[in-house]
């Protein structure tokens, strides 16, 4: 079968998904009942079950467009919809895979700039140290998105909470850690 | 007696409250905590968002440390850590050449062989077995027991409490002396990793949670997790501002508050760093 | 000498595929005459030393055929041939029998045109392999006529 | 191995049972099977790595079964047969008494043939590292080869049965090659009769035989006849999830599954 | 030595045309224990079969060979024919020269030479064929049916209806099963009772059914025609002979708090209690789990105020045993019950109920007189929500199947709802709308169309309970997947049909397959729908997968003809074509060495283990038997058996065989 068929078996970035997560997009049968539990459905362009039918055309420009989505990123992964899924679809699993690869071809959606950027910075934080670095990761965010006004309040409490360590915690074995981002992100330029 | 310990980022940072709290419950059962030496951050949603084999190597150097460290059971306080961690150990277990490409990445022997348990495991376990007698400061209050996700979730590989109304932190609290509540946000989500970049989906995910349980006369918020807590705590002004009204319930960690019924000093449970007051 | 003609035999199942068969009759739809029909009530009724007493005395192709799964007259008969068929076919091909002349195949009583279908291909592909002359070598009948000329 | 005779001897004079089968000093380096009737007979019960014979063989011997209830040292692959064995109701509590030997030389009694089969499913089944090697190299071949190969393996077997007399599976009165009404198999030997008595013989075995190699070491001409169950072996698990012997539960050959998975039939 | 007879038909050109029959007639005549060999323009007409007539007599043939057509058109008109001459009917086998020959091929030698070689093979297995007699079993013509549902009730009035003698048992103090439940039925809304109760009393009035209530299935032995079941008649603490049904016992138990399982646990009932009051039979029994008499020793109010005397407390669960030719079960099945869906609170929640419970307080004879009011506070809601598939279509549950009735009675009920009360508000949450029957369709877009209730495609995530109310929480798939709350009074949940409790045991007792669900198994998913695979038994409604009225009706009538038709036979009468356990001399006695592996290859149950016993009565020997009444004769074990100890009549090891061997070497 052609992989431009409408409808046709599992193929294109389904297929990938299989591949990828052995989650088969053919076994959704469009019940819905992850869109009507999802708690961020509302804020999505695509609630999961429609991302779900997209895959399931194997329509290259729907792909697209799920690859583009805001959804992929708006999604907490907080598993709700694969607890309840009737024939139990690892959904956030699929949103993993989707997030790489939109990330890996550049397509991640403009309104998910925060987003992404904030898993950046998270990300930079423990390559260089180890650990989460919040002052660092808050400084290094914010650089990023020049969102320097939201939550400039935050910070002062925090501190004087004893919330926020003015020096990062550093492990010893840096390098080590390092490494690991290499290696792993071998495939993915990122 | 000795468990490992893998605090994690947040107990070391924003949720040092949460991690003062675990410690002096531990302490106060002879319990020693003994800390990973140079554990490393397990990569939280960042990582599982953007990396597929980064999301396991990193918490994979963890359970690595442990194993050689000696231990055989560590506790990890935070949610998402022991999700992370608990998922991983599945994970490799499941699939011989991401466990070889996971322990190339790290340069480190895994065995599998530590178990990790969550907060509410570890209390189980090793604290309310001996409980009766110690609650000296009934912790008399109607409470709200909130699970967040990853307690629960994934069940497959989680395989803890329930996934539906789970029940555990419910039950360690009336052993505390509350009045846990019937409610009906156990197991929403409040916004975790949206916390920075999307404030505003936190506050209306966080306020349903909220304001479910003010309206179901919760005096406090119990939580395991420290993204919960931030969210629920910290993010207070973005959720009241949903809510159009100003809720003080106090959320607290479920050992700040087995803490307090042990009559622990408040100050050494950490209550002092929370954004809302704990009046309770 | 003439073109070989390899000789088959074919073990069916009375209700599905000997049905099958008898409807490629009455549908007078041809078929190569090199197959020979033995009536078993049951695949599950096919002894897998009978595939190798074919060989041994001459046969250069079989056909094993029965119902669809499901479709069995006594339920399960060929799902238990189908699971001995597994097992018996990967130690034919392991002691280097040539399964390639073993075609296995679900007929049904409506199938008539597949039946023709198997037995020509069945026929072709032997005729391409040529005579089962390795196996009658071993099998020590100098006394018999091997070629069909 | 001072505990199995110290139990033996017990169970022979307090009359627990009337036969105490074990490993005795044979000639040369080699063991062998002792019968312990007399309770000062113990005393030549041995064990140690030679000790490789399945001794479940005899289990089911008509001159050994009438001297009454049984006790059996048994080594994990003996403890396996005795547990298909017993799911084909050839051994049962009342006549069989498992004296274990762990893969750790250590004895363990069992109180009846259900602690043994839990002690046994602790195990799997796993292909020597050497035949593993052997199967791989022969999957490699072109069909041909394999057909030489065999062919040439074969050749040698003189039908002595020495296999078959090996082998706690096969305790069947009449063996198919026994049977001349027809004569499935051909009496001679020759390179085809010999063939077909060894591919009859793996399907019997499919599903029942738990790879102890008793066949082959028996095998006066050290023909690898046990690669073609251990192939079987593979098979199942490859095919049907594995075997494991099980006192309950669906036999591999005479059970189906409506999934069973293949891709050969047309 | 054989003396065979071949008769080579030439059926008119059909044969001939291709194949030189005179040949082929000509060639067998040469082969050994070949007596008489012809060929005839048409086998089959009278003048053929006086052909083999007369040569059996005058030849003295043992056996004869027709080269004709299929076996499958006329070997019964051969055997016939053979057996009129006096030659055994199973000394007759048939060449297949026609479809399987003439047709197929084109005209030649090849052709020719094949229809040779097909005579030779049968010439070859006649040698081996053996005398056989048909099988002749007595028939004992009385049924019995388990389960008095619908299904149930029908089979038993069917059968009864022909003549023959009915047993029907039923596990609950009274007969009428779910469909006494029901409010009213679709797609044409007639009240349930109304149309059953009277199917009930004719049960109980009938002169050939005899109805045991209170009553379950122990044990069963036997085959078909001849079956022994033993069946429990639970202890109703009661003389029925005495008891009048006035029903004073019932008012004046003290035990009053007991959740009705007529009502679906909406309702209370005694501890002595008649289930509804158009029970059949309408007499009491004591439930003894819940009477204060058999938990505290002392009340015997019911004794008291009975004014026959009718009360038995010290009565004992009666065994008896009847035999029967033919068994129908029709026990029906049962519905999801609570925790399987806490994400929807069911058992939490009193307002989420099942359809079941639906069922009962639309109904006039309910605890609410038929008004639909909470179970929580008697309020009528002025929203309800019914959510199709909760646990059907659920894989992750374990219920994969749809279970068919439910798209039905959702709209019915969202229909009841809507003529009850008026100005209420009823959603249905779906995801396809399966209304394939009569007028059903149809039935389905009234709901819609005329009575306003909405229709919501998605499926709910979540229910929970806030200030009173339901909040529902689903999404709308066709508004891209856009959510929707619903604040309810009321859900109703379609939970899944599944097998009783209990079915996989009866199953057993039975010798009968189910499903991978517990179903019951039919025979043949097309072609014996209402047949087991155990011969003798038959399958009658919901036992078999999720049925609603009008097919399980259907199927019981089916399975009634089916005993029927048994019991017009006062023998049956069954080829003899099933597999034997060869025996041999003492102290032998077969060459079969008791594996029993054989036992689970055998998809009739038919292979039991036989001992055989010394005079001091120990066993000796184990070893196969066949049971010939439950042997089919598809021959599986046969090929099973290493030692080759079981042997098929008619397709034997020897026949086999030899027919490889006669094929493959001329002689």
């Amino acid at each position: 079968m052609s992989s431009d068929t409408h409808h046709s078996g599992i193929s294109g970035l389904g297929e990938e998904v299989l591949g990828h997560t052995e989650v088969k997009v053919s076994q959704c049968y469009q019940c819905g009942k992850c869109s009507a539990g999802c708690p961020l459905s509302e804020e999505m362009d695509y609630p999961p079950s429609v991302i779900m039918r997209m895959l399931q055309t194997g329509n290259p420009d729907l792909e697209d467009k799920v690859l583009r989505s805001f959804s992929i990123w708006v999604c907490l992964t907080c598993e709700m919809c694969f607890a309840r899924c009737p024939m139990s679809i690892d959904i956030p699993k699929m949103m993993d895979f989707l997030r790489e690869k939109s990330l890996n071809e550049k397509k991640a959606n403009p309104k998910a700039k925060e987003i992404v950027a904030f898993h950046k910075s998270f990300l930079d934080s423990i390559r260089f140290t180890g650990r989460l670095y919040e002052i660092g990761l808050f400084v290094d965010y914010k650089t990023r998105t020049l969102k320097i006004l939201d939550d400039l309040a935050l910070a002062p409490k925090m501190m004087k909470r004893g919330k926020l360590n003015i020096i990062p915690e550093l492990i010893k074995d840096r390098s080590g850690v390092a490494a690991i981002f290499r290696k792993s992100n071998k495939k993915n330029k990122n | 007696m000795t468990l490992g310990f893998y605090p994690g980022c947040s107990l070391k940072g924003s949720s040092r409250e949460y991690a003062e709290s675990v410690l002096a419950v531990a302490k106060a059962f002879d319990i020693n905590m003994e800390e990973i030496n140079d554990w490393n951050c397990c990569g939280a949603t960042a990582a599982h968002n953007m990396n597929k084999e980064l999301s396991l190597a990193l918490p994979a150097r963890i359970l690595s440390l442990a194993e050689k460290q000696g231990l055989t059971e560590i506790v990890v306080p935070c949610a998402a850590c022991y999700s992370r961690l608990t998922v991983t150990k599945y994970e490799l277990s499941k699939d011989p050449a991401l466990k070889t490409a996971v322990t190339d990445a790290n340069g480190l022997e895994y065995t599998g062989s530590v178990s990790v348990l969550n907060i509410v495991q570890m209390l189980d376990k090793y604290i309310t077995p001996n409980l009766e007698g110690r609650v000296v400061k009934p912790f008399d209050h109607k409470v709200a027991c909130y699970y967040g996700c990853l307690l629960v979730r994934p069940h497959e590989i989680l395989k803890f409490d329930r996934e539906e109304d789970p029940q555990s932190l419910d039950v360690l609290m009336l052993k505390a002396g509350a009045t846990p509540i019937d409610w009906a946000f156990k197991t929403e989500c409040c916004g975790a990793g949206l916390s920075v970049s999307r404030t505003s989906s936190v506050g209306r995910l966080s306020g349903k949670i909220i304001g479910d349980a003010k309206d179901r006369g919760a005096e406090a918020v119990i939580v395991a997790c420290p993204m919960c807590h931030s969210n629920l705590d910290m993010r207070r002004d973005a959720i009241n501002s949903y809510l159009g009204e100003k809720i003080d319930i106090p959320v607290l960690y479920i050992t700040q508050a087995i803490g307090l019924a042990l009559g622990l000093d408040r100050k050494a449970l950490g209550l002092q760093r929370h954004f809302v007051k704990v009046s309770v | 000498m003439a073109e070989f003609e390899p000789k088959i035999v074919a073990f069916v199942c009375n209700w599905c595929t000997y049905a099958g068969a008898d409807l490629t009759g009455t549908s007078r739809i041809k078929y190569a005459s090199n197959v020979r029909i033995i009536r078993f009530p049951c695949t599950g009724r096919i002894d897998y030393m009978l595939l190798l007493k074919a060989f041994d005395e001459g046969a250069d192709g079989i056909i094993v055929s029965g119902c669809h799964p499901n479709d069995c007259h006594y339920t399960s008969g060929n799902f238990h041939a189908r699971r001995r068929w597994i097992m018996f076919r990967s130690l034919c091909d392991f002691t280097g029998i040539d399964t390639e002349r073993i075609k296995f195949s679900w007929v049904s009583a409506a199938e008539g045109a597949k039946w023709a279908d198997i037995v020509n291909a069945t026929v072709a592909s032997v005729r391409e392999l040529g005579p089962y002359t390795e196996y009658k070598k071993v099998a020590k009948y100098p006394e018999k006529e091997v070629s069909h000329g | 191995m001072d505990d199995l005779i110290k139990r033996a001897k017990e169970l022979i004079e307090t009359s627990a049972v009337k036969v105490v089968i074990g490993y005795e000093q044979g000639t040369g380096n080699k063991t062998r099977a002792l019968f312990v009737e007399k309770s000062e007979d113990a005393d030549k019960l041995i064990f140690d790595s030679r000790c490789v014979q399945n001794l479940a063989a005899y289990v089911t011997k008509k001159e050994v079964k009438e001297k009454g209830k049984m006790a059996i040292a048994a080594t994990l692959p003996v403890m396996r047969s005795i547990i298909q064995l017993a799911s084909e109701f050839q051994v049962n509590d009342n006549n069989l008494l498992v004296l274990g030997i762990t893969p750790e030389s250590k004895l363990i009694e069992f109180g009846n043939l259900v602690e043994v089969e839990t002690f046994v499913h602790q195990y799997t089944i796993e292909i020597d590292a050497r035949n593993k090697e052997m199967l791989d190299k022969l999957a490699k071949m072109t069909q041909a080869e394999r057909w030489k190969f065999w062919i040439d393996e074969l050749a040698p077997c003189f039908k002595c049965y020495a296999c078959r007399a090996a082998c706690p599976m096969c305790y069947c009165h009449q063996c198919t090659v026994d049977f001349n009404q027809p004569q499935w198999i051909p009496v001679p030997s020759h390179e085809l009769g010999n063939l077909e008595w060894h591919i009859m013989r793996a399907i019997h075995l499919t599903g029942r035989c738990i790879d102890c190699d008793a066949c082959y070491n028996a095998c006066p001409l050290s023909i690898p006849i046990n690669l073609l169950t251990k192939k079987m072996l593979e098979d199942a698990k490859e095919h049907f999830g594995g075997y494991q012997p099980a006192l309950k539960g669906d036999h591999l050959m005479s059970t189906y599954k409506p999934d069973d998975k293949e891709n050969f039939i047309h | 030595m054989s003396k065979i007879g071949v008769f080579v038909c030439h059926c008119g050109e059909n044969i001939s045309a291709t194949v030189d029959c005179a040949k082929v007639a000509e060639t067998a005549g040469n082969y050994d224990g070949v007596a008489y060999s012809v060929d005839y323009k048409y086998m089959c007409s009278d003048p053929g079969q006086n052909l083999i007539k007369s040569a059996i007599k005058e030849k003295g043939l043992t056996g004869v060979v027709v080269a004709s057509c299929s076996p499958r058109m006329h070997e019964p008109t051969f055997r016939k024919a053979c057996a009129e001459a006096g030659l055994n009917p199973f000394m007759c086998e048939m060449a297949n020269l026609r479809e399987h020959c003439s047709w197929v091929h084109e005209k030649g030698e090849a052709t020719t030479e094949k229809a040779i070689d097909l005579v030779r093979i049968l010439v070859e297995k006649v040698k081996y064929n053996h005398s056989l007699s048909e099988i002749k079993v007595p028939v004992t013509k009385t049924a019995l049916v388990i389960g008095g549902g619908i299904a149930g009730i029908q089979a038993s009035l069917d059968i009864a209806n022909t003549g023959h003698k009915v047993i029907l048992i039923e596990r609950d103090p009274s007969i009428g099963g779910h469909m006494s439940q029901l409010s009213e039925t679709f797609p044409t809304l007639d009240c349930s009772q109304c149309i059953l109760t009277p199917r009930m009393v004719e049960v109980a009035q009938h002169p050939n059914i005899t109805l045991y209530t209170y009553a379950e299935l122990e044990s069963l032995e036997g085959f078909i025609g001849n079956f022994k079941a033993k069946i429990r008649r639970k202890s109703k603490s009661l003389d029925e002979k005495l008891c009048t049904g006035c029903g004073l016992c019932t008012t004046k138990c003290p035990a009053k708090k007991i959740p009705s399982e007529f009502n679906e646990g909406l309702g209370k009932r005694t501890a002595i209690y008649v289930p509804f009051p158009q029970a059949v039979p309408n007499k009491p029994v004591i439930d003894r789990i819940n009477c204060t008499y058999y938990i505290k020793g002392k009340c015997k109010i019911c004794e008291i105020v009975c004014p026959t005397g009718a009360i038995r407390f010290d009565q004992e669960d009666q065994i008896m045993e009847v035999e029967v030719g033919a068994i129908v079960i029709a026990t029906g099945f049962t519905v999801k019950q609570p925790d399987f869906f806490p994400e929807y609170g069911f058992g939490k929640y009193p307002d989420v109920i099942t359809g079941l419970q639906f069922e009962r307080l639309a109904s006039a004879s309910g605890p609410t007189l038929g008004e639909i009011r909470r179970p929580s506070d008697g309020k009528i809601p002025e929203k309800i929500v019914f959510l199709a598939c909760a646990g059907s279509r659920d894989p992750a549950k374990g219920i994969p199947y749809c279970s068919k009735i439910c798209c039905m009675y959702i709209a019915k009920h969202a229909m009841l709802y809507q003529h009850k009360v008026h100005g209420g508000k009823s959603y249905v949450f779906y995801m396809d709308i399966r209304a394939g029957g009569k007028m059903y369709e149809e039935f389905v877009r009234r709901a819609i169309e005329d009575d306003g209730v909405n229709y919501i495609r998605g499926r709910v995530s979540r229910i929970y309970e806030k200030n009173g109310k339901l909040i529902v929480d689903g999404a709308d798939t066709l508004l891209n997947a856009m959510p929707v709350e619903i604040e309810a009074d009321m859900v109703v949940l379609a939970t899944a049909g599944v097998a009783n409790e209990g079915a996989e045991e009866l199953a057993q007792k039975l010798h009968i397959s189910y499903d991978p669900y517990k179903f019951f198994a039919e025979a043949h998913p097309k072609l014996k729908p209402v047949e087991t695979n155990t011969a003798g038994i038959f399958l009658a409604g919901a036992c078999q997968a999720p049925r609603d009225i009008p097919e399980s009706v259907a199927m019981a009538s089916g399975a009634a003809v089916k005993v029927a038709g048994l019991f017009s036979q006062d023998e049956l009468t069954r080829e003899p074509i099933i597999a034997v356990v060869n025996r041999q001399a003492p102290p032998v006695y077969s060459s079969c060495v008791g594996c029993f592996l054989c036992i689970s290859t055998c998809p009739y149950q038919a292979i039991e283990k036989e001992e055989i016993k010394n005079r001091n009565g120990e066993v000796i020997k184990s070893m196969a038997k066949v049971n010939p009444g439950l042997c089919q004769g598809c021959g599986t074990c046969v090929a099973f058996c290493r030692t080759k100890s079981i042997d098929i009549q008619g397709y034997t090891h020897e026949q086999m065989y030899t027919e490889v061997m006669a094929l493959l070497n001329e002689y």
